[in-house]
């Protein structure tokens, strides 16, 4: 602590370090193996999401490459079905589940009380508790696929194939305890996420001044939300059909597979656009800081960010095309299908107006988001074609819809997501990526991920179908299948050079300023890497963009006031961001990590039998009492 | 195929925009594509699928041409500030006016055309479809609703006749796809979905399992073949009829190895249901699901190592001795 | 407490009108989705029902219901961009001014979508797969 | 750059206030909460409806929907103690730390008297779970509601206890707060269960 850092430079006499060293005491997280598991500090939580987010990636990547080696020629023989298909289905799931989600909630959790000036996020404990069921859930469900015994029924496990009689063993039970506890990670970040963006912001960040990612965020834990529920009821129906003979899903006594499609589409389609809306927000920054000028259109911007949220809700239907419901039904889900592509077309004609004869400056964030720029609207333009009725019916469940599909997630999500990696990673690890191991990892992904998801679209209208572990040699899918088996090792290639870049960089980097891309918003207002309590002093704003106009302000506004032996950080209004209170955070605690592995024993227990369901349920609460069990000396004002 | 000549003459350096063209403008004939109808309704959706290639296209080229301009205009130059008028005004026409056509346009084209290639009307022949693990089985019925004839993983239907699909499921989902003739209906357990298919010429085409269904999904097909009405009306007697050859030693070796428990061949003892029903299997084109040609040296191995061909197939692999087994084979390859 | 330096009458008479242009502004927000959501669910459940009945009557007055809490959303949310006319652009309270925005154009949107899902029940017969 | 700006302290927080459970996050947090139960809550209700919908006979042949006397009583029990809740918190506010406590303790009594009367019910069902889907979704239901009456319970018995040991201050009742709140949602939730579990069938 003998660096005052530039965040008190204002004061860089003895009394001013003195203060900060004691703030910085007060935020600091403890060391050591035991320590690790005590961290509350969002940043410390939101590294972990990342990183582990990354990891599970990389194995599902892997899992992508073996099925991709598998289908590079007809009758291979490198997987056999059974194993393919579980390899398939943990793809699937994982690259949902244990990837996608995470990673933009990781990243929303390392960000949002940068960006909105909090000194940290509204409940610390539950962030770390959401983390330790993730990784504990994750892990969980990986383990199965080296054990053999891992869920081979798809991502979206359909009953009646999911069910006990036709998906013997422990796989699918495996999938619905640990993805709904998963899930309830995903909820925890998501409630975590809207009251610190609700409650937290610094004082002047009214609504209007909200950075655009923040909004994304918001939208994402909104949409998480109210879709999670729906899967949660879904699996739990799932499970108790599998477990104690429930017949929710038995077309015999009453029930119906359909209710399955319906929950689990009410909850997929959203979950698409949650994985999509925060790396909207992305672009945005990315945008705006290499374009050097405000984004164009603000209003507009959020208008399309939330009314992709609550567009989300109505489509689900169209997965369902080709189930035999009622026409009229249907069509009412095409116009609504295809209408999500007004808010983005309004988003991407508001950042090519941005761009419009700026000044841009191509690094490499810039170049990913330029790459998700030409691949996002090609998945944008199948997806309105697939939301006709009866093309989809053509291409329902083939090579197009998996061709689609990626060019949306990969393109939509993931690119974005490696333009956020370059972009906040010196804001992380105070070092930059290097330059060149970026910009040949952008030009591999770019050309890899072409050739690997292009073809797919042809081999879609040749009749190839979705989750096939073989085709014969007389379908004539065996070039373009080898042309998408060569893209896909580019394409890991690509990532893989990122990976390493990540890696390489944490040593070898050139040092990073604190604010290396002359960007707008507050997580730049402070050192690279932040400090324990993010901001010596919380900052006061004027506007969306504070770090453009302190400087012409000639002044920077800041809160003075809080105390620096206890955690503390400014409460405000919903909507004006006026100061309203103090509150007081908890500092480090092993109880989340007590109560996230109570609540493991439960779910992993209730594979094996319903009576799980009370000691998990018990043992949770205990841990839980005693977590929020307050402390003597009791607090004092 | 005359598609593949073209991309492998361009290379593999082909650059993505360059390979979207020419995987578009070559049609392939394929005996399971989209692109190659031969019926009036698969005709409709490939009209309406290449229109919407062409707009997507042109989209496409617009945005990212319009992106292109405004990320290069002004490299190392000064920047341009443009009005808020007229970004307003663009993002107006791109973002909202344009893809409002685009929605009425996909809204109506697919209302009206999807109503059409689902239509009910002039049905003559109603055909049972029944999904199973890992088959298909074709059950005829007659203007009463009577079965008269069953077969499995070879339908065929009379040119020109409109033909009604009762689409049904005893286990799992299924979907039932001939992308030459039809777009594709599940088959739900509990409930009876309804295709209608009408081909145009006479000719073979395949049908895919195109809903998940387990271990050999990929392998779950059926051959669909249009052939005149007297052809068919030939047909379908001769399929409705008992067995041609009911006595015969590999029939012994057939119901020795309990083979009836699960298979058909009707005027004869075996009388299982779980699998295909043999009765007219030497009539086929194809063994396991549209995967082997019927050959008697394919038939012997698909007897002998089943999970071999298809693992995770239901059907136990029999081992009879070589002499049972060729009478076995000499049985079933007389079953016309 | 307030960050800016802005005149305070500016703060006052905004206070006072601050109950009724919360309701007014949020109306875009909730009622527009709302109409949307409701037309959709209930239409897309009442097809076999409507099959049945052998008449359309019930799916237009909901699309007028719908259609009517559209308009209703939108002249609330114009109300309050009305009245929110004098804030000047740098007062924290243009978030009222955006909300208000936001909410016309929601209804905008909502009423466009109505209209578009509403449109093919005039080109199919209702009862076209309605076998069960 | 940032760090070179002379600063101006805009807000001074020396004097505002570290207790303002009314508005704290944590009963942003539990309202957030209350939010997923209710998207849960309407997510089971609409498959009732829609397995009702795909079924010839709801209930199937020969099975009563349940008796209406016990869940009509809990419908008088679980709101009357939501008014104790309420004069609990009304209490925690004036500073009466008795009235707290002894609210405090009578909801939960209340409450036990609920989970009692809803056991006796349960009891009453006419089908099991593994019967028919009407039986699944109907105990699937009652279920759900039961845990949560239970964890709303042990989690307002922790505060009884605290409010006994003298622990909440007019300041410090954060806990008291967010616990009304949840107990409000578990009690209110109950309406639209009873009507469509008891009502429907009979009316529908």
């Amino acid at each position: 602590m003998t660096d005052v850092g530039p965040a008190l430079r204002h004061r860089d006499d003895a009394e001013g370090r003195e203060t900060l060293a004691t703030i910085e005491r007060t935020w600091q997280s403890p060391k050591g193996f035991f320590g690790w598991f005590t961290h509350v500090n969002h940043t410390n939580i939101g590294r972990r999401f990342v990183a582990t987010a990354l990891i599970f990636f990389a194995i599902a990547g892997v899992l992508g490459l073996l099925m991709r080696w598998q289908l590079s020629a007809p009758l291979n023989e490198v997987l056999d079905p059974d194993t393919y298909n579980q390899v398939m289905t943990v793809h699937g799931t994982a690259m949902m589940f244990l990837f996608a989600i995470p990673a933009m909630e990781g990243i929303a959790i390392y960000l949002v009380p940068l960006m909105i000036g909090a000194r940290d996020m509204a409940f610390p404990r539950l962030n770390a508790f959401g983390y330790y069921v993730y990784l504990i859930g994750g892990v969980i469900f990986l383990l199965s696929l080296p054990l053999g015994i891992a869920p081979a029924a798809g991502w979206f496990n359909y009953v009646p194939l999911s069910n006990k009689e036709f998906s013997p063993g422990l796989g699918v039970d495996i999938w619905t305890t640990m993805i709904t506890f998963i899930e309830v990670a995903a909820l925890t970040a998501a409630v975590e996420l809207i009251v610190t963006i609700f409650k937290l912001r610094a004082p002047g960040m009214s609504l209007n001044r909200m950075p655009i990612f923040v909004w994304a965020v918001l939208v994402m834990s909104f949409m998480i939300l109210f879709a999670m529920p729906s899967v949660i009821v879904a699996s739990a129906m799932l499970m108790m059909d599998r477990l104690v003979d429930t017949q929710f899903f038995v077309a015999e006594a009453g029930g119906s597979p359909l209710l399955w499609q319906h929950l689990f589409w009410f909850f997929g389609h959203p979950e698409v656009y949650i994985i999509f809306v925060p790396a909207l927000g992305i672009v945005t920054s990315v945008v705006v800081t290499f374009a050097q000028r405000p984004v164009f259109g603000y209003t507009a911007l959020v208008l399309a960010l939330v009314s992709v949220g609550m567009v989300s809700f109505g489509l689900w239907v169209h997965h369902m095309y080709t189930t035999g419901l009622p026409f009229m039904g249907r069509s009412f889900f095409m116009a609504a299908s295809a209408m999500i592509s007004i808010p983005s077309g309004v988003q991407i004609f508001c950042w090519i107006m941005t761009l419009w004869g700026a000044r841009i400056r191509f690094e490499v964030p810039m170049l990913w988001v330029l790459s998700f720029f030409a691949v996002f609207i090609t998945g944008g333009l199948t997806g309105v074609m697939v939301a006709s009725v009866p093309f989809d019916r053509q291409v329902h469940d083939t090579y197009f819809v998996v061709a689609h599909f990626h060019y949306v997630l990969v393109g939509g999500a993931v690119f974005p997501l490696m333009a956020g990696l370059y972009y906040w990673y010196p804001k992380a690890v105070g070092r930059m990526l290097s330059d060149r191991m970026g910009k040949w990892s952008v030009g591999l992904s770019f050309v890899g991920f072409n050739l690997a998801f292009f073809p797919m679209h042809q081999l879609g209208l040749e009749g190839m179908p979705r989750r096939i572990y073989t085709y014969l040699p007389e379908m004539d899918w065996g070039f373009l299948n080898q042309l998408a088996t060569v893209g896909a090792i580019i394409l890991a290639v690509g990532f893989g050079l990122t990976f390493w870049n990540l890696i390489y960089s944490a040593y070898r980097g050139t040092v990073a300023d604190e604010n290396p891309w002359n960007a707008p918003t507050l997580e730049w207002a402070t050192t690279s890497p932040p400090l324990n309590c993010n901001f010596a002093q919380q900052p006061v704003v004027q506007d969306d963009r504070p770090l453009w106009s302190w400087p012409e302000r000639g002044k920077r506004t800041v809160v003075g006031g809080l105390r620096t032996d206890r955690r503390e950080t400014m409460v405000t209004t919903l909507l004006d961001a006026r100061p309203q209170s103090v509150q007081v955070l908890p500092g480090p605690t092993p109880w989340p990590f007590v109560s996230a592995v109570a609540a493991s024993v439960g779910f992993l227990g209730l594979i094996f039998s319903p009576w799980f369901y009370l000691i998990g349920f018990f043992g949770a609460f205990v841990t839980f009492v005693f977590w929020f069990w307050p402390r003597k000396p009791y607090r004092e004002d | 195929m005359e598609m593949q000549k073209v991309t492998s003459a361009t290379g593999l350096g082909t650059r993505g925009l360059l390979l979207f063209v020419v995987l578009l403008v070559s049609g392939c004939s394929g005996v399971q594509s989209v692109l190659d109808p031969a019926a009036p309704d698969a005709r409709l959706i490939a009209r309406l699928s290449w229109w919407m290639f062409a707009s997507g296209t042109f989209v496409l080229i617009v945005t990212l041409g319009m992106l292109l301009v405004a990320v290069n205009l002004q490299r190392g130059g000064d920047r341009i500030d443009v009005s808020f008028r007229t970004s307003a005004i663009i993002v107006a026409i791109g973002g909202v006016a344009a893809p409002v056509i685009a929605i009425i346009a996909v809204g109506v084209s697919g209302v009206l055309i999807g109503d059409q290639a689902e239509g009910a009307e002039d049905v003559g022949l109603t055909v049972e479809v029944h999904g199973n693990r890992w088959w298909w089985e074709f059950r005829y019925l007659d203007e009463a609703g009577e079965v008269t004839a069953v077969t499995a993983n070879e339908l065929h239907l009379p040119v020109g006749e409109r033909a009604h699909l009762l689409l049904k499921s005893d286990d799992v989902i299924h979907s039932f796809w001939v992308p030459n003739l039809q777009g594709k209906t599940d088959l739900i357990p509990g409930v009876t979905n309804s295709l209608y298919t009408e081909p145009e010429v006479a000719g073979t085409w395949r049908a895919q399992c195109a809903e998940y269904c387990g271990i050999q999904h990929a392998l779950m097909a059926a051959l669909v073949v249009a052939e005149p009405r007297e052809a068919f009306d030939a047909w379908l007697a001769q399929q409705a009829a008992p067995a041609v050859v009911t006595e015969h030693p590999g029939l012994d070796v057939f119901l020795d190895y309990e083979c009836g428990e699960c298979h058909a061949i009707r005027g004869t003892a075996a009388d299982g249901q779980k699998g295909p029903d043999l009765t007219h299997l030497a009539s086929r084109e194809t063994l396991a699901a549209a995967t082997l040609p019927n050959t008697p040296g394919n038939l012997g191995g698909w007897i002998t190592s089943t999970h071999k061909v298809k693992p995770g197939a239901l059907m136990p692999p029999t081992a009879p001795e070589q002499q049972e087994l060729f009478a076995l084979i000499e049985y079933l390859g007389m079953l016309e | 407490m307030q960050a800016e330096s802005d005149p305070q009458q500016d703060d006052l008479i905004l206070a006072k009108q601050e109950g009724r242009e919360a309701l007014s502004a949020w109306a875009g927000w909730v009622m527009a989705p709302a109409a949307w959501a409701l037309h959709q669910g209930i239409g897309y459940a009442m097809v076999p029902w409507l099959c049945a009945l052998g008449t359309r009557w019930p799916y237009h007055a909901l699309t007028v219901f719908a259609v009517g809490l559209c308009i209703g959303g939108a002249l609330m949310s114009r109300k309050a961009l009305r009245r929110s006319r004098h804030i000047r652009p740098e007062h924290s309270r243009m978030r009222v001014r955006m909300m208000a925005l936001i909410g016309l154009m929601f209804s905008a949107a909502a009423f466009g979508g109505i209209l578009v899902e509403y449109l093919p029940s005039f080109l199919i017969d209702t009862c076209n797969g309605v076998d069960r | 750059m940032t760090k070179d700006i002379p600063v101006e302290v805009a807000v001074d927080a020396s004097d505002i206030t570290r207790f303002a459970p009314h508005t704290h996050p944590l009963w942003w947090g539990i309202l957030a909460a209350v939010a997923i139960e209710a998207a849960v809550v309407a997510n089971l209700l609409t498959s009732y409806f829609y397995l009702w919908a795909r079924t010839d006979a709801w209930p199937p042949e020969g099975v009563e929907p349940p008796p209406l006397l016990w869940p009509t009583l809990i419908l008088v029990v679980l709101p009357l103690s939501s008014v104790t809740m309420w004069w609990a918190g009304k209490g925690s506010d004036a500073g009466r730390m008795r009235q707290l406590a002894l609210g405090v303790s009578a909801s939960v009594l209340l409450a036990c008297v609920a989970i009692g009367f809803r056991s006796i019910q349960i009891a009453q069902f006419d089908i099991l779970w593994s019967d028919h889907a009407y039986g699944s979704i109907l105990w699937a239901i009652t279920g759900f509601h039961y845990t949560h009456v239970v964890s709303a319970i042990v989690g307002t018995a922790a505060v009884a206890i605290l409010a006994w040991m003298g622990y909440f201050t007019p300041e410090r009742q954060l806990g008291v707060v967010v616990d009304t709140l949840y107990w409000y949602f578990v009690a209110g939730v109950y309406l639209p269960i009873y009507l469509v579990l008891y009502w429907a069938p009979r009316l529908l």
